[in-house]
């Protein structure tokens, strides 16, 4: 008998970004998956050799727009290993406060869209609600929703006004009532126990062997997180716990990220209330010839920069991983002898970024804007009138 | 103007069709239908399959791969249609325009109507694009 | 007669309440979810606007069948609505009985799995196969619980009788008709493909199902057919349970309480429930469902 | 003094055939699917071996089942019955498939079995109600009007034999499992023939003569009767649902459907009775269409596998409607003939006042639902669906587009029937037709206006196709169907056969273990039998050898000793 | 055990392998190996040592190439870099996805991006790349030159 394959994606609800997974499948049992990426690639990396150091923080960050923060980190991480370095105090913890934040952002969004992925609405729009409120903290701090242009080799390009702490600790506590219903609504639903438990079980030994990472291997009992392993920013300052659980199902991939979302506000809130004073850029002038790698705890994992110097001001190599690049083949030993049903929220339980998985984009020297928003809107006119002569056509 | 078409510009159901794109537009594109921003006010959905679309929301640069699924999906979406380009990527591809994996622009290869700038445009910037779409094609 | 009660009630009547209620369901959903949610007319438009999209069909698809399943479809909501109404109006009988309005409830799914069928996309035949296996999942306790009120009257299948036999007090207002009555309301929630049962179109899953390949006229129709039995579906019960609408004086207002009640369980299990896998929603109509509709028919045989 | 007494007989032709109302009509509808079925096999049959064989045996077929509907004692339907177990044996064998010789055995061995049961039950009444009267008896015994009650053991155990004899030839629950064997391996004209249609007839008129003239029933009884027919409904069509080959799933929808009939007589009402002989005559009538369609697009595609199979709908479209039409009237699906007379069932069963009718109606229209299950998967995997590969380059093929006449006009014929049967006649069977049968008056608790329900179902498809009109419709495009931006042609395996549609219900709980049995044949009386007979080893080989004669032999020497002892 | 332990084990255990070790920091070490005992030393790391693979970057260093592969003991925080030169004309080397799982995808990418031949890996097929890129053309190479000519470079709109 032939197989049956049923296609998930390229271009499917199921994901914003196009993949194409295949499952092969007996009645609504899989028997089998199979994965085609590269229907987001854009090589990245080539284009970065292209960039000066300090534009290369622009290209890295449109790697993906979720960890716009964690790729920058990463890559500033790992400009500053190339000397080594070690940056200001102050310009730590702003670089903490807006790597939790976006955490706690992108947790959410994650929360929302595993909601959404199994016609759960309510639980989409609370948690985008409330998220609603982190991306206003995000915006007070930096000055944009996404995409925050914080980071630059050597420290921080923005600094944070004392008046506006105040604002975003507020903003921060006033979710934590409301992420508490959540967590309540979510953890013990009984329908929601008996979609996610024992589904898409990643054990101990496959976590470790497909060297899985961030919340997607404690979730299986795999204590691993490059803030505690290998710490950096200001992670070291404070008490914080790191979230782990045993059964490796989706159940407990949301658990994790659950009650990890509380210790982020916990370390946000610290770090905006003890922040020090100094100086937030340590104004590098040449780079040296050398290599240097970064890496840092992104929401989804550990992200990994590779950067080589041949002492020009361009990165010779630069080589991205991000977290979902090593997570991701997991699917292989989750999905098996599941249903299509559960292969999609098991697909989504990794909280996959494939953006992030095919990087390999280019630095643009000119930055983004190519035409000013006069220009647009009269292009945007003029294929209008196109458009209306066709449907009057009609 | 029939009343066909003024249903269409009451109702635009949407369908997001990511071609190589950082995420950022298109998580900015769901955003548009949670709480703050609920464009459902304005009779927009966004929907799963692409042949109940009336409005095709490109994000992204548009890569090696999109390129000829593009086409075959444009061919698919029932008439009328009109398309956005969401984010400067998908409107002149951005930083990625020397990749080499980006060949052609996407209004090389489908009609685009309306171009939303932005990186990422802020889900205001889009709805105003898309009422600013509708309020054209609905002053004819 | 009958065509002048099928076009005023069965069709019009049915499609404009069928439509009012699928905007009252949008509605809801968006104030539960802290969002404003869609104007009044807006299903109408949607139709509308549907009507004035192309027609495209898939290649290499059955044409015929393809565009006729969504005719079969509201064909069938129309005859049962109409079957409703006159029976509602007339003590003694029209046309069928409930046997044949059970029947008659099955060719929207009939045509639906058709017109999935039909449309030569793996997705679209897996959701179709998805609604033929929640249909006979959810038959099984939506037939007990339905018999429920033809024995509390006395055996008769005659919807005029069972609407008479309940002037002197609704079956609702016995334990064996409240425990039915739950059960009806989960199977009509399946019936109507929502949430959590709504399995055959998860566009999350399988991007929407059997109605995948349609576009246009053809969903269109197949839209209306569902907005139609949004109000069928409820009105059915309200016949069983609450002895039919009434229309006079202060009884209008239990009328519409009722219908609304119904109508707002609804959307309110749809909208806090995530969806389940089909191998549980058979589960679950074999299992918790069937023995409650069994206790509720032991209960109504005992006469309470 | 035995031969003096047949000589006796055979001066008195009189004796032998009679005719009744429902004996007349069985014969009428024998006849037309006798013409229907040599028309098919013209085309059908071409070509094969001996095929003038085929066509004496058919023939014989027919004149055997005249002779069980007009035999006037039991000794003239007894004979017939036996010969027409044997030509089942011969037309069977005439399939090309590799289990073909296992089937036919196993068929004759369930039916031959079951007609010494039935010579069990014919001695048994003889012995109640003219023991004493010598051979005489046995010859001009009546088989209509004695309604001996059903009050001792030898009444019981007659009814049973009867019965057994009834179910076996029907294929009713616990003696079906030759039926979808049958139908797996016999050519499709033979199923469509015997199993489908004329086997029905005769083992259903059987059982409704049986129960209404020969024993008067007790409520006891009904309910056994009733019991059966509801595990027969669910339980085949329960099989059906996981099968992979065509005609073997239709084969236990022919088995499910009994199950109705049975149901029907059981109920013991006028309303039931007339609509399990109702159901009688329709489902023979789309159960052959069925098989005939099925045969045809099994012809088509090369093979019944399900899984090889798929959009057949572009080669033979004639044969999708007509296969669409009668899997709509099975499931009984308004206005079509099968739920009209389902629906005299359930009105039967409402008005039985049996204790357990809720059951009884839960399982009939379960079934329904179920039925209409699994042709809907059929459907898909025969006729919709995405094409295989096979299936693929018959399309490619323009000159297979065209049905052949001699397929065709068997097709039309029965599928006409099931909807005009469903709309303008279901009123005459149970009001004129079966009047004789029925000891009382007839009332329905319920109502059914076929003909202004058809009107008010062709009303709502204009409304649809108005609204069609006041679309797009004349503009409609072509364009490949949406995988997601992926084309079906660079992926053939995006195909869902259809094949493990309910494989779902087939792992869920309690059923899985049941299936599990059931696919081991622990249900077959057959298998089971023949594990219990495997103990006298030698004996059970030596007759089951296959060779025909000896089973012949084995018949007619079982029948000579029965005859002896008896006398 | 500590930092010094490790790597006195690892160095004494396969010093006939092992052709540079640079001790650059407290966290980082790298470690220039021959292509022939990478599958050996690899293995050895994940296996034995409980090292985790982060990542392999290649980079073409004409006329040859050069892959690091990163492991991080998680324990110590010390993250031991394994370098490899291959030759630039023919670069070839020995899987390790066959030993581990996490070694597949990058090893996909490298072989597509740069042009290396994995021997032995269970999966060769193309990851990133479109289907109508052609065979042998390696976007990561110095030497890599715009080859379709339909490629259009100007802004659009």
């Amino acid at each position: 008998m032939g197989k049956t394959i049923i296609p998930i994606g390229p271009y499917h609800p199921l994901q914003e970004e196009p993949e194409f997974f295949t499952l092969t499948v007996e009645g609504e049992t899989v028997v089998d998956i199979d994965v085609r990426i590269g229907y987001n690639h854009r090589g990245i990396e080539k284009l970065s050799e292209m960039k000066t150091f300090e534009n290369s923080t622009f290209v890295v960050e449109r790697i993906c727009g979720i960890c716009s923060t964690s790729h920058p980190y990463a890559y500033t991480r790992a400009v500053e290993d190339i000397f080594p370095m070690e940056v200001s105090m102050r310009s730590k913890y702003i670089r903490t406060i807006i790597a939790e934040g976006e955490r706690i952002h992108s947790h959410l969004l994650w929360l929302g869209l595993a909601g959404h992925f199994l016609g759960y609405n309510t639980v989409y729009m609370w948690a985008w609600k409330l998220r609603e409120e982190i991306l206003d903290v995000m915006e007070i701090l930096s000055g944009n929703r996404n995409n925050y242009a914080m980071f630059k080799p050597g420290g921080v390009r923005r600094d944070i006004n004392a008046e506006d702490i105040p604002i975003c600790i507020k903003k921060i506590d006033s979710i934590l009532p409301t992420l508490n219903m959540l967590k309540k609504a979510v953890l013990d639903d009984p329908v929601l126990h008996a979609r996610l438990k024992g589904v898409g079980v990643l054990s101990y030994q496959d976590a470790i062997d497909f060297s899985a990472l961030g919340p997607t291997s404690r979730a299986s009992g795999v204590a691993r997180d490059v803030r505690k392993d290998s710490p950096y920013g200001a992670y070291q300052e404070m008490e914080w716990d790191m979230i782990v659980t045993k059964n490796g199902d989706v159940f407990d991939k949301a658990v994790v990220r659950i009650l990890e979302m509380f210790e982020t506000a916990k370390i946000m809130k610290y770090c905006l209330n003890n922040l020090p004073d100094g100086e937030i850029d340590a104004k590098i002038k040449d780079i040296p010839p050398g290599e240097g790698i970064g890496h840092i705890e992104a929401p989804r994992g550990e992200t990994f920069h590779y950067v080589k110097s041949d002492g020009t001001n361009r990165p010779m190599r630069h080589k991205v991983r991000a977290p979902t690049f090593m997570n991701f083949p997991t699917y292989k030993a989750t999905v098996k002898g599941q249903t299509i049903s559960d292969a999609t929220i098991i697909l989504a339980a990794i909280d996959p970024c494939y953006c992030c998985t095919e990087r390999i984009a280019v630095k643009d020297v000119k930055g983004r804007m190519l035409y000013d928003g006069q220009d647009l809107i009269r292009l945007s006119r003029e294929k209008t009138e196109k458009m209306k002569q066709r449907m009057g056509v009609r | 103007m029939s009343l066909k078409l003024k249903a269409l510009l009451k109702s635009p159901w949407v369908f997001h069709l990511s071609t190589g794109s950082c995420n950022n537009c298109d998580i900015e594109i769901l955003d548009c239908l949670t709480p703050r921003f609920d464009i459902e006010r304005f009779g927009m959905l966004l929907i799963g399959s692409i042949k109940h679309a009336d409005v095709l929301l490109v994000t992204g640069s548009c890569n090696r791969m999109s390129v000829e699924r593009l086409k075959v999906l444009y061919e698919q979406v029932p008439k009328p249609c009109l398309v956005v380009a969401i984010g400067t990527c998908a409107g002149s591809r951005g930083i990625f325009k020397d990749s080499y994996n980006c060949p052609v622009p996407l209004d090389k290869i489908i009609p685009v109507d309306v171009y939303i700038p932005g990186c990422p445009p802020k889900p205001e910037a889009m709805i105003a694009g898309v009422v600013k779409l509708i309020e054209k094609v609905g002053g004819a | 007669m009958t065509f002048v009660y099928l076009l005023v009630f069965g069709f019009a009547a049915t499609a404009v309440l069928g439509l009012i209620t699928s905007w009252i369901d949008r509605k809801v959903t968006a104030r539960v979810q802290y969002r404003v949610g869609p104007p009044f007319l807006q299903p109408f438009i949607d139709i509308v606007k549907l009507l004035g999209k192309e027609t495209v069909i898939p290649e290499g698809a059955s044409k015929v069948t393809f565009l006729i399943a969504p005719v079969i479809g509201i064909s069938g909501v129309i005859a049962v609505a109409t079957l409703f109404w006159v029976n509602q109006f007339f003590s003694e009988g029209f046309v069928g009985d409930w046997i044949v309005a059970i029947y008659l409830l099955a060719i929207p799914s009939l045509s639906i799995i058709l017109g999935g069928f039909a449309s030569r996309n793996p997705l679209a035949s897996l959701g179709s196969s998805r609604e033929m296996k929640l249909v006979i999942a959810y038959e099984l306790p939506f037939i007990l619980a339905a018999l429920v009120p033809v024995i509390a009257a006395g055996g008769s299948i005659r919807l005029s009788d069972i609407i008479n036999a309940q002037a002197g007090g609704v079956f609702a207002g016995n334990i064996s008709g409240i425990l039915a009555l739950i059960v009806a309301i989960m199977c009509v929630q399946a019936k109507l493909a929502l949430v959590p049962f709504d399995i055959p179109e998860a566009e999350t899953e399988i991007v929407g199902g059997a109605l995948l390949e349609y576009s246009g006229p053809g969903l269109a129709i197949f839209r209306l057919m569902k907005n139609m039995l949004f109000f069928t579906l409820p009105f059915f019960l309200i016949i069983l349970f609450f002895g039919g609408l009434r229309l006079n004086g202060i009884n209008i207002l239990w009328t519409i309480l009722e219908y609304v009640g119904i109508v707002a369980i609804i959307t309110v299990i749809r909208n806090t429930n995530p969806r389940v896998r089909i191998d549980q929603a058979v589960r679950f109509f074999w299992g918790p469902m069937t023995l409650l509709a069994v206790a509720a028919v032991v209960l109504a045989l005992k006469g309470l | 003094m035995s031969f003096n007494l047949i000589i006796d007989a055979l001066k008195n032709p009189n004796g032998f055939f009679a005719s009744n109302p429902l004996s007349l009509l069985c014969a009428a509808f024998a006849t037309l699917f006798f013409v229907l079925i040599v028309v098919y096999s013209l085309k059908h049959m071409k070509g094969r071996k001996g095929v003038w064989r085929y066509y004496i045996y058919t023939i014989a077929t027919y004149v055997s089942s005249l002779g069980v509907l007009f035999a006037a004692n039991f000794l003239i339907l007894l004979i017939f019955w036996g010969l027409l177990g044997l030509l089942l044996y011969l037309l069977i064998a005439f399939g090309r498939k590799e289990g073909t010789p296992a089937t036919a055995r196993k068929a004759l061995i369930i039916v031959g079995a079951t007609d010494v049961l039935l010579l069990f039950g014919i001695v048994l009444v003889w012995k109640i109600t003219a023991g004493s009267s010598g051979l005489q008896g046995l010859f001009h015994m009546p088989i209509t009007g004695m309604g001996i009650p059903l009050s001792g053991t030898a009444s019981i155990i007659a009814y049973l034999c009867f019965a057994s004899a009834a179910f076996a030839k029907a294929g009713a629950m616990p003696f079906h499992t030759w039926v979808p064997d049958t139908a797996e391996n016999a050519p499709t004209p033979v199923t469509a023939f015997l199993p489908a249609s004329l086997d029905k007839l005769l083992g259903i008129y059987l059982l409704a003569r049986v129960t209404l003239d020969v024993f008067q029933m007790t409520p006891t009884m009904n309910t056994i009767l009733m019991a059966i027919g509801s595990i027969t409904i669910v339980a085949a069509v329960m099989m059906a649902l996981i099968q992979h080959d065509l005609k073997r799933l239709l084969g236990y929808h022919a088995v499910s459907q009994v199950g109705y009939m049975v149901l029907g007589i059981g109920t013991g009402n006028p309303i039931g009775i007339a609509g399990g002989l109702f159901h009688m005559f329709n489902h023979s009538i789309y159960k052959s269409c069925l098989f005939l369609a099925g045969g045809a697009a099994e012809r088509k595609a090369g093979t019944g596998n399900l899984a090889q199979m798929g959009g057949l709908v572009k080669a033979i479209p004639l044969v999708f409607v007509t296969f669409l039409i009668a899997s709509l009237a099975i499931s009984g699906v308004p206005p079509m003939n099968g739920f009209a007379s389902k629906w005299l069932i359930y009105q039967g069963v409402i008005t039985s006042g049996d204790s357990l009718w809720v059951l009884w109606l839960i399982a009939a229209m379960l079934g329904s639902a179920l039925t209409l299950a699994s042709f809907m998967k059929l459907i898909h995997a025969v006729f919709l669906g995405q094409p295989s590969e096979g299936v693929k380059k018959i399309l490619a093929d323009k000159k297979g587009k065209r049905t052949a006449l001699s397929t065709a006009i068997p097709l039309v014929v029965l599928s006409t029937l099931c909807v005009g049967i469903g709309v303008f006649a279901w009123k005459i069977p149970f009001g004129q037709l079966f009047r004789p049968e029925l000891s009382g008056p007839v009332d329905s608790p319920g109502i059914w206006q076929s003909g202004t329900a058809t009107l008010m179902l062709i009303a709502g498809l204009v409304i649809g196709y108005l609204i069609y009109l006041a679309g797009t419709l004349k503009k409609a495009r072509v364009v490949a169907p949406f995988v997601g931006g992926e084309t079906l042609e660079d992926n053939p395996d995006m195909r869902v056969s259809g094949v493990n549609f309910y494989m779902t219900i087939k792992e869920l709980g309690l059923l899985k273990g049941i299936y599990r049995w059931a696919e081991k044949k622990l249900f077959d009386l057959y298998v089971v039998a023949g594990k219990i007979f495997a103990g006298f080893g030698i004996l059970f080989s030596f007759m089951h050898n296959g060779i025909l004669s000896r089973y012949f032999l084995w018949f007619i020497v079982g029948l000579v000793v029965l005859c002896i002892v008896l006398i | 055990m500590i930092r010094e332990e490790i790597l006195l084990d690892f160095t004494s255990r396969f010093h006939a392998d092992i052709l540079d070790l640079e001790d650059k920091s407290n966290t980082r070490v790298y470690v220039e190996i021959t292509p022939e005992s990478l599958v050996r030393i690899g293995t050895y790391l994940f296996r034995n040592i409980g090292a985790r693979f982060n990542i392999a970057t290649a980079t073409d260093l004409p006329p040859k190439i050069e892959i690091l592969y990163h492991f991080l003991v998680e324990d110590i925080n010390l993250l031991i870099s394994l370098r490899v030169f291959l030759d630039g004309e023919k670069p070839e080397i020995e899987s390790l996805a066959k030993e581990i799982e996490a070694f597949n995808w990058i090893e996909r990418e490298m072989s597509e991006l740069l042009g290396i031949t994995f021997i032995g890996h269970p999966d060769p097929r193309r990851l990133l790349l479109a289907d109508n890129w052609p065979e042998g053309v390696c976007p990561l190479r110095q030497d890599y030159e715009e080859w379709d000519e339909t490629v259009d470079r100007t802004r659009g709109v």
